[in-house]
């Protein structure tokens, strides 16, 4: 037990002392992972909207596609994109003949990071909002409607009631991603002061074999994690007052 | 109808449950395909073990030795390595084979460092024309090399610049990484040989004595297997398994990965 | 060219027209015609399941018909003009709140509608206290009784003060204290000018209080509509009677009439009625059990006014709380008779006892036969 | 030393002391003494909100409250005791269906008691039939309109045939055809050996027909309670006649009494009533509405056996429906009288108007005016 | 593009020709995860009922915790999961010193990956169980009780009626561990033969350079996931006739 003891106290011991390499890689996590999850949200809670509360053809094969779409190992996902944005990649390859020019290199820098996450985060967030807004009932849809909602206000609306689900959807989403490493590792590259996020950095710390100091960095990436998710639960009961 | 056979005695054939050896070792000798002909070889000639490959950084590799998690480690730092044996961790630490690291980079050389024979030269080069380094920056054998070269050619160990990147990544990945970015990298040869296809980078600077690549074998103290990790010692030091590892790798690439320099 | 021309009252504001509703094969609708005229409140009634709520789903565009088409003031509208529905506000059967407090919940539409946020206050405030609720404004919607929450609905319904008011049983839970308020409530919101309202119910007195006209729905089906007086007064068949509490309604002739009074013949028995129609016209008679007074032949008549008396038989009695419903018979006529429980047991009434049935001229109801159809 | 002995009818058997049910500091249940007797069924009436459905959770064990105690067949019982819970069954206000078809639901309760699958089928096949929903097992529950869903609901519960049968206003969604034939069901049921119920309405007719006693409530407390012709013929207070639809009872004192017709004198006049009530003993007095008969002060009074006859001013006149509800004043003095919309037009009924009001002496309902605590 | 038709085209070779080496991992993946998951949910379903229907001071606090476990670092847990394991980890230790014995080695087999999925997919399925049985009404769970249900009964009741995000919990935790890498790497050890699943599979192959093999596997896993997840969608929906 004493190793988590003493990695409890590294992880503190970086944090008091403002190691700016730490503080680095976590700024760095919070922006990679938050932008992803905001991205993952604004097209995965529409999306996870209607499939759950229209009813078509072809549902039960669109819901099983998305829930298919939690399991993408991120490795694959990494792999992916690698090759998409890679130099001798389609996307490069398409712009140089196309556009004549060279495009931008994005692999190795945060917006690949970014990719990646929102791919591996927007199943787990539609796949969990569907499943939460389909459980609101259809009258009181209708409901609002009748009373002059537009589709836009009934979604809100729907939202609104499945907060509790959409919630633990966001939090799904924002853990799938937080944690991973397969994928950023592979898009980003772990290059200390520019790519390196918590993850790589607790697998790099790993590798060298200083279980102590990963273990730290763990406990600093989950206790971020807590706090982050505290606020998201406080939001998700603050309505609670007007629950049942 | 059904026939009433007679029961016929089971051979009751004496199957020895083969004990496992774990043999902790580096991403670099699994991912040169090196254990896909070693290991069956030494399971043939004992068949009581059945070994178990770790594939870690060497740095996590010693670290599953100290905590004898691992019976047999098979890493390339020799440094680590010697200390780890006179810390008790290890029985002792022979040398087994090497191989030798390559400078390599993009065709069209920037830095212009072809054919330069001293490594720390070329990585002065290297630096002073602003082209791109990308450092394994892990605790691995091939970073423990790079820094000594750097030491070697007056420089103090660099850290992360925009032209220095600390990628703290396997040796494919960082391989991977400089054909993106057209930069500059110190690359064991068997993984950049496997790879060589799918880079775009060359190999520029070689044959320098300090870019010897040295792997040794260490039998871990106290390993649950203590006598497997021995015969594979052994074994790897005798002369059958020298030959194998001489011989690995000529067929593909027309000359061996690895160098058998038993000690 | 302004943009709201006056529209003459009477004048259809929604018409559905070969409305078909089918669910997994079963047509559980099928209205050919049907509207809600400008300025009235039509009271839609019929057992459970008979269709009434999805014909205000249909109406009130919620819900596509399988076939058909809804209009509102002649320009054919569908589930997804918003325009359209922003006329309109629905109370359903089952109270969906929302989450939130009630005042969230009755400025819902408010919001929608983009009312200023005090002006709002205001509105919210008046509605909840039109409905008994004041000063519940922060309560938690989630939380109220039954019919609280009700009335809740009911609020958030009338605070939009729309064109088109679409009502589903919306006083179901409630006590007849607050019933009584909110029927005479609604009553004077449903006469304001312009309001428009489909009312389903299940109370006929409610709807007899509210409304102008009255469609009566058998299994997806219309089988009877028309003004108030005239369906509930008169049924065409015996399930109607039935359904609206009245023990059929007799066939007749009239012979002669005279100052506006008719003499109809039913089965050789002659009834006085009030009534414009000529003789030799073929009518249908009915008279409500409430207007019918029972007599013990015993007695002896009393000296009345009543102008018809007719000597018949108890055939059975039935409780009806503070009431008892008294059927009587004469050769093949029907009649019901309403009494209180306390002279059913002074009367001694039971089947086989005979008795004179009282009830005035003005209380036969009389519609002309044709044109109604024989089988419903 | 038999485990369920006989009890004595009438005994308690659910009975709750001191209950208090506060949420959020707010007392919305107050009930001291409160209990269901062995075969009775006992109707709650009240306004919306005043804690009905808050005392029958508590009552059937599905809400601890914050104060008091509950106990069955006197052993004091919790909200865990599920044999206590596996003697009764609710209807809730809102039918709370689950997912599956109607079967499921209807057959849950059997399958919590493990009877097996095919008497299962036969039970649930005839509590369908009993609410007229025969042959819709299959269809999901999720679907049904409101009146149907409710129906299911209460099969539910009556497919157990429980002990204690716990309904909160299980018919409110219904049209009066369903209802008077469950109703008369329910009364049949409910009076059946052993059944005993708490019925939860807001329809008085509805207590009056299933029920033997009755408790009204009021902001969480119960303001009357007793055999229901009592409370409903005689109301204790302003506010209790205003619920139940009279306009107040009389406050008199028996002068003479003979032959079982007692002389009562009321603000200086004189009422005839049956009761055995003595001379000089101080009554309360009321008269249902449906029990006044009016007429014309100018056109005679008719010969009647009716002893009541009171020259009377029309109040107001609130319409009711298919009846006029008149209130009459004569110094102080105020009856209500129940009158056909006809017959009110034919009286020309109006504020002001001068007219007699008959009623039987049977009609009239007296109950001792000491014990009856005069705030309430 | 091209690359994606050959990884496909590898990936039906691979299992049309029955290459045991392939269908080995396939069952072990499918074995780890299988049995993990079922632990999981045993454990996270009731857990998540609990946790979502009751209302206890706390609440949102366990909630949080939960929500956190979702943005566990399957490394940090890999690495926890070794050090409990290790042969000098303080389960060994315990062992040796009070028993007296040698403890079986769990390290580098099944066992120990199948804890390290557990701990990972936990967390999802009680955060997502207990979000979507709070949308389940109290008054349903009353009248069940009411008609005679027990806690179990109640507890049933509730967990079907929020079928469709118990499902999706389910699903979420299934896909969070079929596409794990870095604890079941670093448990299991990859070993040929014997803990090597798909997930670390695809990463060797990508470390060896065999791009093709490591999207062929890639594809593989994920038509797998999706047979798995359109079988689980099916029993989701199945219930849907019955459901507006
Ligand atoms: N969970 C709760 N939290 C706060 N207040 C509640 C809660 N449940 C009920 N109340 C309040 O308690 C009061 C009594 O509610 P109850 O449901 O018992 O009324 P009721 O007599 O059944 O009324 P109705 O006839 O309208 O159904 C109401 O004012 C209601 O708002
Ligand atoms: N979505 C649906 N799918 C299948 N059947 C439905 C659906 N909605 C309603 N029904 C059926 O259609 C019929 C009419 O329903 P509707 O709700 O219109 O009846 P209603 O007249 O309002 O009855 P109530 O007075 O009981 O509310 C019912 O038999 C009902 O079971
Ligand atoms: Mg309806
Ligand atoms: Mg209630």
């Amino acid at each position: 037990m004493e190793v988590f003891w003493k990695a409890i106290a590294e992880g503190t011991r970086l944090l008091a002392h403002g190691d700016p390499y730490t503080y680095g890689i976590i700024a760095l996590s919070l922006r990679v992972s938050g932008i992803s999850l905001l991205i993952a949200s604004a097209i995965g809670i529409p999306a996870g909207y209607l499939i759950g509360s229209r009813r078509f053809r072809g549902r039960s094969l669109v819901t099983a596609v998305v829930n298919t779409g939690m399991g993408l190992p991120p490795v694959v996902v990494g792999l992916v994109v690698y090759m998409l944005v890679s130099r001798s990649g389609p996307l490069s390859q398409a712009w140089t003949s196309w556009l004549g020019g060279i495009m931008p290199r994005i692999l190795y820098t945060v917006p690949a990071m970014i990719l990646a996450q929102v791919i591996i985060s927007l199943p787990l967030v539609v796949g969990v909002t569907l499943a939460a807004v389909g459980s609101v009932p259809m009258d009181l849809r209708l409901q609002a409607r009748s009373l002059g909602a537009s589709g836009w206000h009934e979604a809100a609306l729907t939202i609104k009631e499945a907060r509790r689900g959409v919630m633990a959807a966001v939090a799904a989403g924002f853990g799938g991603i937080i944690s991973e490493v397969g994928a950023v590792s592979m898009v980003g590259g772990n290059i200390e002061g520019s790519t390196r996020v918590m993850t790589t950095a607790i697998v790099l710390e790993t590798n060298k074999g200083n279980f102590g100091k990963a273990l730290a960095l763990g406990f600093i990436l989950i206790g971020i994690a807590f706090l982050i998710m505290n606020g998201m639960t406080w939001l998700q009961q603050s309505g609670g007052r007007y629950e049942r | 109808k059904k026939a009433e056979e007679p029961e016929e005695p089971a051979v009751e054939e004496e199957v020895v449950e083969p004990t496992a050896l774990i043999l902790a070792s580096t991403t670099s000798t699994q991912d040169s395909g090196l254990f896909d002909v070693l290991i069956p070889a030494f399971e043939e000639a004992y068949p009581e073990y059945k070994v178990e490959v770790i594939a870690v950084g060497t740095g996590e590799a010693l670290k599953l030795g100290e905590n004898k998690d691992a019976d047999v480690l098979l890493v390339h730092a020799k440094a680590k390595e010697e200390t780890f044996v006179a810390a008790g961790f290890g029985t002792e630490r022979r040398d087994v084979m090497y191989n030798d690291f390559v400078i390599v980079g993009p065709a069209a050389d920037p830095a212009g460092i072809k054919g330069m024979t001293v490594a720390a030269d070329a990585f002065m080069k290297i630096k002073t024309s602003g082209a791109l380094f990308v450092s394994r920056g892990d605790d691995s054998g091939t970073y423990t090399k790079e820094i000594s070269i750097w030491k070697a050619s007056g420089e103090t160990t660099p850290t992360a610049t925009p032209t220095y990147q600390l990628a703290g990544k396997g040796m494919g990945d960082v391989l991977k990484m400089a054909s993106e970015q057209a930069a500059y990298t110190l690359s064991d040869r068997a993984t950049f040989l496997k790879l060589e296809g799918t880079l775009q980078l060359e190999v520029l600077v070689e044959g320098d004595k300090a870019l010897f690549n040295q792997y040794g074998v260490i039998p871990v103290t106290d390993a649950t297997n203590a006598e497997g990790a021995q015969a594979f010692m052994d074994w790897i030091l005798s002369d059958e398994g020298q030959s194998i590892i001489n011989e690995y790798g000529v067929e593909e690439f027309g000359q061996p990965l690895f160098i058998g320099n038993p000690s | 060219m302004s943009d709201s021309p006056p529209r003459p009252s009477g004048m259809p504001v929604i018409s559905a027209k070969g409305i078909i509703v089918r669910y997994h094969r079963r047509t559980v609708l099928d209205v050919p015609d049907f509207d809600l005229r400008d300025g009235e409140t039509h009271a839609v009634l019929g057992p459970s399941g008979s269709g009434k709520s999805t014909l205000m789903r249909v109406v009130g565009l919620l819900e596509r018909p399988t076939e058909g088409s809804v209009s509102l003031d002649g320009v054919a509208v569908d589930v997804g003009d918003r325009r359209a529905r922003l006329s309109m506000a629905a109370v359903f059967q089952n109270p969906y709140l929302f989450k939130g407090t009630v005042e969230q919940n009755v400025a819902y539409g408010l919001a929608l509608r983009r009312v200023p946020a005090d002006e709002r206050d205001d509105c919210v405030a008046r509605a909840l206290d039109r409905v008994g609720l004041a000063g519940t404004q922060r309560e938690s919607a989630l939380r109220l009784s039954g019919g609280e929450a009700q009335r809740v609905a009911l609020a958030r319904a009338l605070v939009l003060e729309p064109r088109i008011l679409l009502l589903d049983e919306p006083l179901s839970y409630l006590d007849p204290l607050i019933k009584r308020r909110l029927v005479g409530d609604f009553s004077e919101i449903l006469a304001a000018e312009g309001v428009t309202a489909l009312y389903v119910t299940h109370d006929q007195d409610e709807a007899m209080v509210v409304a102008d006209r009255v469609s009566i729905m058998r299994e997806g089906r219309i089988v009877r509509s028309g003004d108030v007086d005239e369906v509930m007064g008169v049924p065409t068949s015996e399930w109607v009677a039935d359904f609206i509490g009245m023990d059929g309604s007799l066939c007749g002739r009239i012979t002669t009439a005279k100052e506006g009074i008719a003499e109809i013949a039913i089965e050789g028995l002659l009834v006085y009625a009030c009534t414009d129609l000529q003789p030799g016209a073929d009518v249908l008679v009915g008279i409500r059990p409430e207007d019918v007074t029972l007599f013990r032949t015993a007695d002896g008549i009393p000296a009345s006014s009543a102008r018809n008396q007719l000597h018949m038989r108890v055939d059975t009695i039935e409780h009806m709380g503070s009431t008892e419903r008294v059927s009587l018979v004469t050769n093949g006529l029907r009649l019901a008779a309403s009494v209180s429980r306390a002279s059913a047991r002074e009367l001694g009434l039971e089947r086989g006892v005979e008795v004179i049935a009282l009830f005035k001229a003005t209380a036969v109801r009389v519609a002309p036969a044709h044109g109604v159809p024989a089988g419903v």
